[in-house]
């Protein structure tokens, strides 16, 4: 069925929601305003004002909540209206969900889903405009999944549902609208696949959630030139699937990462430390990371522009791995 | 600040008088403020102004009479719902809608936009996107006039929906135990976004949020301008006279929904018009200076008309503007370059 | 819960009778903690305990009078100031004291520590260092009892330096707006670390706190079990009405320093005995029991003799213990394992 | 002269704070109590309760009390008794303090140090054992300065605090007590310059904060063991000293990295993904991370000690580079 991101999140809640009663969802907006970005569209006509709750603008707070109630069996959702205001709610999902299961010698599990849109949406600015992936992957004890296409979205989303930990779900606002043949019913993707979105010989591209899309756009430019990219999307941030792009790397030998955040110990460096890791004798070129500037984001929107990878930027930077630059 | 008890024409409200030209300055920057944000909703109609954008219309009585009781170096800051504040503030108007087009001669270049206005020339502290953070930002204003003992006030606005967020609390606490001279305003418009007060707030009556920390609390009503400014007066100088902050619950609604994507379906249609036309300040304002013979229907419509004209010219000098220069993307980081430090590029090499 | 109102010997309260049985409970419960705690400064002192250790000498008529009104199944969470609350709620003190000493049989298999402790089987959800991190969370047991409509009551203790965190108010008020069933429950030691209430507190009357949200307060003397018990009871029965939350201030005191680092010069040696020698919550009831007739000196001497053989006992079997298998390190990170995903080395490889 | 690394701390503050009175010191017990940790020692006796202030114990809210007295032209010193605490606090450091410059136009300032312990202490657990400062150096508008001995945590502070930006400065608690040699009086050590602390030709260790004892001890081994080490602390983790580590590199050809942190898209991955960008044809071997493990922090002894990395480990990892293991 055709249905955009926003509709197969929706679906993915409503299909566990109907199939479990200790989920509901918990968010600012979420419930009487159908979703500031209307993902829970219906919802509350749906499955009433138990189970989908408008909450006052307190991050921190009903982060903590969701926290507490997985603690005794209930799987909330919890949303944030985007990720950056989850900054104000870290401490809860990095000191208490993330190590909860740990500390209390396995006593405790926190099957909880705190999800919303991350990364920058349009002329929105430096303080809606920041990914948090590199800072949540880096903790052991959660899970980091952002999907990039609506099916993506749908299956991942079920899985992070059922999911007996914390999983941190980063969406995109941008991505919301975009339409997509999206499965019907129990659609699972497991935690922790990567998907080949696009099957190349001459150089892997491994970019997640918007940037997916911009990899592939590079990717139908680069084959006019005559570079035939592979586009791996890992969709499951931590953990990470590097089989997959170490299996890719085999046959490519190049590489390019593409993420919106910053690039400071970003995604791409991960990616990049690991594949020298593991792959260090594949690689012909060094990996190259492609990234959002290292600067807030401003409104203008000649220098917002500036600050987001392009597609003209991939496809750049794979010209350079394959030493065509 | 308006000449009290001077002989003249004006108003008498309660023991202050407000002069002919005060009422006349209260007015024009109202209408301003109200004519501005209509543009600004115009303009964003047509695209020319991105993301996120609230206007404060229905507001202004707020906005204005605060400005009005306090002096030029006071502190103030606020969220988001910014415009009406910096322009009462006495900023440059094409450079509030310079920034809202993202242009070089924005207020702040261009960088910051709707939501994140600033013009440290009149110690206007922003323009801040995440709801509440102004508050803990606000306290550190109030502590540096302790600090250095300035005789300034701090003037920290937040919204009835921000009024939640924790760290609201953790600045009433500081801000109470030092007695910090800061003025806590809410701006109750009642809801936030699309949550009414009373579906967030266990205690909807705001003004009683500061008890749990000693802080006294004012309702006023922020619909008419001369009741503001002479409470909120009092409000300052109570935190000027060194007693400790105050919280001043300002009774207002915005007209348009929460930012220019949001058709407030929330609220019914009577709800909107009682404010609207039986409340709104200008409207009161207006007929209040018709009785005084302080000014006529025929007056204040050539007013607006001049106004109106006045923004289209804001608006079109703005326009006329560049975007930021390219090189702009690396300044402001920093204060200063580091040797081979910044920027870093995220170029391909 | 106690037998109300039954025939035989016991303490008549304001219209409660603690029958004999009930008060050798209480007391015996206070001493036990009391003894363990003294014993676990001695392991601190000898090595054998690490890092932080926050001992509740002073505290105990709170924990055990707290427990003794609550029902097993009503859920409980508390700071770092965790040892008397989960032997109070009756966990093994063998497997408490195994992870003060970071062994295998250790209440959270010695992976905690002084600060984590849990027990799920007595609904004790710890354990937490994150000062004021287990208001939200328990915010959301209580939230749970809403949802699941079963009943249960949420203790949900903080310090009187925690109360001034702001995700506290952030939970009152979600707490208050929705009704759950929860007991916020300040154990006023009136100090935080070094800093005296008054020197962090705006209100120091901390039953006040919850004012701001339409939460009502108690004060309680948390030094005297059978006060303490009896007002908790009615805190505890107002959650479980479905009138909403209640704030309860226990007035209390530690009489050792925050942790076993803190030699707490910040406290003159008058107000440290005023409290030791004329408050002391276990000497109290002792007098009291006395003067029902219900022991003498002498045999409280002898339990004491015993309590303190037990406690002895639990160290030993405790040290007796091996520190957690190697490949406990990997354990207890995600519930189920992820294929070709955990752990992932930290090895060269 | 002799000193402690925390007194190293409290002379640097001291000395600023005498020579500038818009500096000021506040945080949980800095006056009264002379500091959790015993570093801002006689500071409220020397400068008074003015100046050296206790706060109540609410991060968010003091750190932002810091943000906007910096903004008004003060120069706050806020110190976080941990860094774990200040997850609480990273909206004000991240969104507000690393944002405001860009976000204003270059209007408004915020010349602040955010100072405290960061990493793990001894035993305190999986709450009170968090590096951060792979998150923080991540965010452009920030500094990040970590000191690993006396000398330098003095140098840098001293800098740190004359710094127009907010400079996150992360100590490390089981330092406190370390003695060396401090030059007196006006000792400024530049941000953004790392140290070679031992001179070797065989490998390249980059280490920071209490990791550099480690990376030295384990260079004293490896000597024994016919490897010669050579150990950089970059001191500034942002902005990094890529060039004193890439001239090491294109000497050695071999590197590790050491972080007490996390493994995924911390330290050590930025390190490793630079040099592959930008000295690939110098490396002989893939560069090694030698990390923390991936879990929380267990209070047990035994498992405390196989999370941290151990002077074995990185001697283990050195060995591997070289192609001795
Ligand atoms: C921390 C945070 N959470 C959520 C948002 C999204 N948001 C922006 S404005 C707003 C409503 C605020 O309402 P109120 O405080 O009443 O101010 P008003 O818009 O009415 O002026 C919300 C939820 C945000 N910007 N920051
Ligand atoms: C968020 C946070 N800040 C600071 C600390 C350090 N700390 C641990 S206990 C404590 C004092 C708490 O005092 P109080 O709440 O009164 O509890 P008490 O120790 O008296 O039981 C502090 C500051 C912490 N653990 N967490
Ligand atoms: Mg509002
Ligand atoms: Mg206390």
């Amino acid at each position: 069925m055709k249905m955009t991101y926003r509709e197969a999140l929706n679906q993915a809640m409503c299909e566990e929601m109907e199939r479990d009663d200790r989920v509901f969802l918990m968010g600012e907006e979420v419930a009487e305003y159908n979703g500031a970005y209307k993902v829970s569209q219906g919802m509350l006509d749906k499955f009433g004002p138990k189970r989908v709750i408008d909450s006052p603008i307190t991050e921190l707070g009903f982060a903590g909540l969701g926290v507490g109630a997985a603690m005794t069996g209930l799987r909330p959702i919890i949303e944030f209206m985007t990720w950056n205001f989850a900054i104000l709610a870290l401490d809860q999902i990095v000191n208490a969900a993330a190590k909860m299961k740990y500390m209390s010698g396995g006593q405790y599990s926190v099957p909880m889903v705190f999800r919303g849109a991350g990364g920058s949406a349009a002329r929105v600015g430096a303080q809606h405009s920041q990914s948090l992936e590199n800072w949540l992957a880096n903790v052991p004890g959660l899970k980091v999944v952002m999907p990039s296409c609506p099916a993506d979205a749908k299956g991942l989303l079920k899985a992070s549902i059922r999911d007996n930990d914390p999983v941190v779900f980063i969406e995109n606002e941008i991505n919301y609208g975009d339409v997509g043949t999206v499965p019907e019913g129990e659609y699972i993707i497991p935690l922790g696949k990567a998907e080949v979105k696009r099957v190349g010989k001459d150089v892997t591209i491994v970019a997640h959630s918007r940037m997916t899309g911009f990899a592939l756009a590079a990717a139908v430019e680069l084959a006019k030139q005559g570079i035939d990219a592979e586009v791996i999307d890992p969709r499951t941030i931590r953990p990470l699937d590097e089989t997959t792009i170490l299996t890719s790397v085999a046959k490519t030998n190049r590489v390019v990462t593409v993420e919106e955040g910053w690039r400071f110990a970003g995604i791409g460096a991960e990616i990049a430390a690991r594949i020298m890791e593991k792959g260090f004798d594949d690689l012909d070129a060094p990996v190259i990371r492609v990234t959002g500037k290292e600067v807030p984001m401003a409104y203008a929107a000649n220098l917002e522009a500036m600050t987001l990878p392009s597609v003209a930027d991939i496809v750049e930077a794979a010209r350079v791995a394959c030493g065509r630059a | 600040m308006s000449a009290q008890q001077k002989q003249g024409k004006g108003i008498m409200r309660e023991g202050i008088f407000y002069d002919e030209e005060t009422l006349h300055q209260l007015h024009d920057s109202m209408l301003f403020i109200r004519r501005f944000e209509e543009k600004a909703g115009q303009m964003y109609g047509l695209k020319k102004i991105g993301g996120f954008c609230h206007l404060c219309n229905g507001q202004e009585a707020v906005c204005v009479g605060m400005q009005h009781a306090a002096e030029p170096t006071d502190y103030m800051m606020t969220s988001y719902r910014d415009h009406g504040h910096i322009l009462a503030r006495g900023s440059d108007p094409t450079a509030v809608m310079a920034e809202l087009l993202g242009r070089a001669g924005g207020i702040v270049k261009g960088k910051g936009g709707s939501m994140h206005m600033f013009d440290v020339s009149k110690n206007f502290a922003g323009g801040n996107g995440i709801v509440g953070e102004q508050v803990p930002i606000g306290l550190g204003f109030g502590f540096s006039s302790w600090y250095r003992d300035d005789g300034r006030v701090t003037i920290c606005i937040m919204g009835d929906g921000g009024i939640n967020q924790g760290a609201v609390y953790e600045s009433f606490n500081m801000a109470a135990l030092w007695k910090l001279p800061i003025v806590f305003l809410v701006e109750n418009n009642q809801y936030a976004m699309g949550t009414s007060l009373e579906r967030a707030s266990a205690e909807t009556q705001l003004f009683k949020r500061g008890i749990s920390f000693k802080i006294p609390g004012m309702k006023i009503d922020g619909m008419d301008v001369l009741e503001f400014e002479k409470k909120m007066r009092e409000a300052i100088a109570h935190a000027r006279s060194g007693e400790g902050p105050i919280l001043v619950e300002a009774m207002t609604y915005r007209y348009r929904g929460h930012s220019m994507s949001d058709p407030a379906t929330y609220r019914t249609r009577a709800e909107v018009d009682e404010w609207r036309t039986g409340r709104d300040p200008i409207a009161r304002l207006q007929a209040q200076m018709i009785e005084a013979g302080l000014a006529t229907e025929e007056s204040f419509k050539e007013k607006d008309r001049d106004i109106k004209k006045e923004v289209v010219a804001v608006a079109k000098a703005a326009e006329a503007q560049p975007e930021p220069d390219a090189s702009e993307l690396w300044t402001d980081v920093y204060s200063d370059p580091i040797e081979g430090g910044y920027p870093y590029s995220g170029k391909v090499s």
